[in-house]
């Protein structure tokens, strides 16, 4: 984790390097989460950071809810529901953001899966819902298109 | 020394040009002729015209909005990004800054006073009170001018406009004021010299873009700039002040008014400005009749 | 320096389901933007909320940078109105941030 | 107003002669203030400083050349927006479309 962290930070170049002393702060000891997945730079890099080998599927039990067109990159509502059972976790990723994992979020034998969150999206990119059910990542996808605004209307 | 006499006579050749141009349009109407009447002039009754012009125009652009509506923005005209909008106003990021500001408007001066002294009726709202004709100081004082002057009064320094505190106090303010219409007067004649200051600023183009606020927000309001759709002006004061995405912040109506200005590329006018502060007197009279639903979120 | 990070909850019960949402006061800088001087703001995110309710995790976000400024998030469980339930927030900094909420 | 303009342009130029200074530096500081004349009448672009700065740092390079262009377009700036000001102040209600 700290050999990570820290190639994470050379791999960002100088100006970083302070970074690195407050990311070693003592975390709190719930803390788990997700360095490499976090900073993952590619899709699948970030998807097997994240849930190593587990077969993934596409899957019509995840319903993945976001704007055709997104109003400002800044803030992309999205909704994640699914009617699988026992959803350990949903993950979110956007493509072609730099780091594509933005979220993940997991869920307790109690939660449902039903989820709302405000994600960024640097520009036009799909957005992967994955949804980690019974030993597989059940996923969906849309296109979400980022438009470069005038003067914000 | 060549060069410098070129100067010179071009800078009379350039005068001399725009002279001629001036010549030529003398013939227009050169200021309002309403200012040159005599005293039986019924101001209120000019404005009312004015109003009820304007609104004609967006009824007739937009039938189908209901003059209410346009308290929504751009949401009022533009489906496709309403829907994102209600998600947000579900759980506006503005609501952390409410609270914000209802702890600095408790929040006791040095003196022991607080602004509950200077705006004794909040709790029933007073946002749509604002920005009005003061007959005392014969100037139009805004909400965000009337915490900054409770302050001073109070021997506390004024607070920056734009953003971070006063945005917050004023959010808080509006916050308790939802629901309530607008209906600022304009009672004399030195109140209608400031409506009518407002008014030519609105038409009146700038920056090296020459767009005046009603070239976007009126004549081609709900048409596209670049990805933008723009904003019908009537409605624009009322949900202020404004959280948006872009800013990532709550800012005040100067804010955005500075905002507007640099993106025709005009040097932006001082917050609380005369300038600025007429011209927020001219747009809440035209939305006259809409209620407040600020603070409000935008993109 | 730690400051303490605004958490704003509201959670409604409807059937045995609690639905709630969260909304987190955090400039979620990515580290990647530049201030006016030119320089790059150093990378400031929230990290992780957790939520308990009668001794069980209900909820446990990890978040990264690609989440907007003043973190929204909603979700859902089973529970009953009247009853209490935990939120902690922790950021890359180490701030940390904690409410407690009583479901209506 | 025109007459302002015009003592301020010629006084401009008398100064700049005065002081034995650059054709750029002379440039710049026309350019300048006729910037504080469109900023007195609430019209000056946003561009035009950047422009003036920009001359000056072209001028501390010991790029006069540059300097000068750079300030005469500024010039040409300050000219345009003290021309809409002007216009605005005449037309402005004929751009009513009510």
């Amino acid at each position: 984790m700290n050999l990570s962290r820290r190639k994470f930070f050379i791999n960002f170049g100088k100006g970083a390097g302070y970074l690195a002393l407050v990311a070693s702060l003592p975390q709190m000891a719930w803390a788990k989460w997700n360095q490499k997945a976090f900073t993952a730079t590619n899709l699948d890099a970030a998807i097997k950071a994240k849930y190593g080998e587990l077969p993934i599927v596409d899957s019509k039990e995840v319903n993945l809810k976001a704007p055709a067109i997104a109003e400002n990159g800044a803030v992309v509502p999205v909704k994640v529901k699914s009617s699988l059972a026992d959803v350990k976790s949903i993950s979110l990723f956007v493509k072609d953001n730099p780091s594509p994992l933005t979220t993940t979020l997991n869920l307790g034998k109690n939660s449902l899966a039903d989820i709302q969150i405000r994600i960024r999206m640097g520009k036009t990119s799909e957005v992967i819902a994955i949804v980690e059910s019974g030993g597989k990542l059940h996923r969906a996808s849309q296109q979400v298109k980022v438009t470069i605004g005038g003067c914000g209307g | 020394m060549r060069r410098k006499i070129t100067f010179a006579v071009l800078a009379v050749c350039f005068l001399s040009l725009a002279a001629c141009s001036d010549d030529n349009n003398d013939s227009s109407t050169s200021e309002p002729a309403s200012v040159k009447k005599t005293e039986a002039v019924n101001y209120q009754d000019k404005v009312n015209q004015d109003v009820k012009s304007f609104r004609a125009f967006y009824s007739n652009k937009f039938p189908n909005v209901e003059l209410t509506e346009f308290k929504d923005g751009v949401y009022a005209i533009d489906q496709a990004t309403r829907e994102q909008w209600l998600e947000i106003e579900e759980f506006p990021p503005y609501e952390l800054s409410i609270d914000e500001g209802q702890e600095f408007f408790e929040a006791p001066f040095a003196n022991g006073k607080s602004y509950r002294d200077c705006f004794k009726n909040v709790d029933q709202g007073i946002r749509q009170n604002y920005p009005f004709f003061d007959s005392a100081s014969q100037q139009v004082v805004t909400l965000e001018l009337a915490i900054n002057q409770c302050r001073e009064n109070n021997a506390e320094p004024a607070l920056e406009y734009g953003m971070g505190e006063l945005a917050a106090i004023s959010a808080y303010i509006a916050n308790l004021s939802r629901e309530k219409v607008f209906d600022i007067k304009v009672p004399t004649k030195e109140a209608y010299t400031a409506y009518m200051s407002g008014k030519q600023f609105f038409y009146s183009k700038r920056g090296q873009l020459n767009f005046s606020c009603a070239d976007c927000h009126l004549k081609i309001a709900g048409s596209n700039l670049r990805a933008d759709v723009l904003s019908p002006a009537i409605g624009h004061p009322t949900g202020m002040p404004v959280y948006r995405s872009n800013w990532g912040e709550l800012g005040t109506i100067g804010h955005r008014y500075r905002e507007c200005n640099k993106n025709v590329r005009s040097e932006p006018l001082a917050y609380q400005s005369e300038a600025y502060r007429n011209l927020e007197f001219y747009q809440t009279i035209m939305s006259n009749g809409l209620a407040v639903n600020g603070p409000s979120s935008r993109k | 320096m730690a400051t303490k990070i605004k958490i704003k909850v509201k959670a409604k019960e409807k059937k045995g389901i609690v639905k709630a949402k969260l909304l987190v006061k955090h400039p979620m800088e990515s580290g990647m933007r530049k201030d006016k001087a030119g320089q790059l703001i150093p990378i400031h995110h929230l990290k992780e909320v957790k939520v308990d309710y009668k001794g069980e995790t209900v909820f446990h976000g990890e978040f990264g940078t690609g989440v907007s400024k003043d973190p929204f998030v909603a979700f859902a469980f089973k529970g009953t109105a009247g009853d209490k339930f935990t939120v902690d927030a922790v950021d890359s900094k180490g701030n940390t941030g904690n409410v407690e909420v009583k479901i209506k | 107003m025109k007459l302002i303009k015009f003592t301020s342009i010629i006084i401009a130029v008398l100064f700049a002669n005065s002081i034995l200074a650059g054709p750029a530096e002379e440039a710049i500081e026309k350019a300048d203030k006729t910037r504080l004349e469109a900023k007195a009448r609430g019209f000056e672009w946003s561009t035009t400083s950047i422009l003036l700065m920009k001359a000056k740092t072209a001028l501390a390079a010991g790029d006069n050349a540059l300097a000068e262009k750079l300030a005469n377009q500024a010039q040409k700036e300050g000219e345009n927006a003290i021309i809409q000001a002007d216009y605005a102040q005449l037309h402005w209600q004929e751009s009513i479309p009510l």
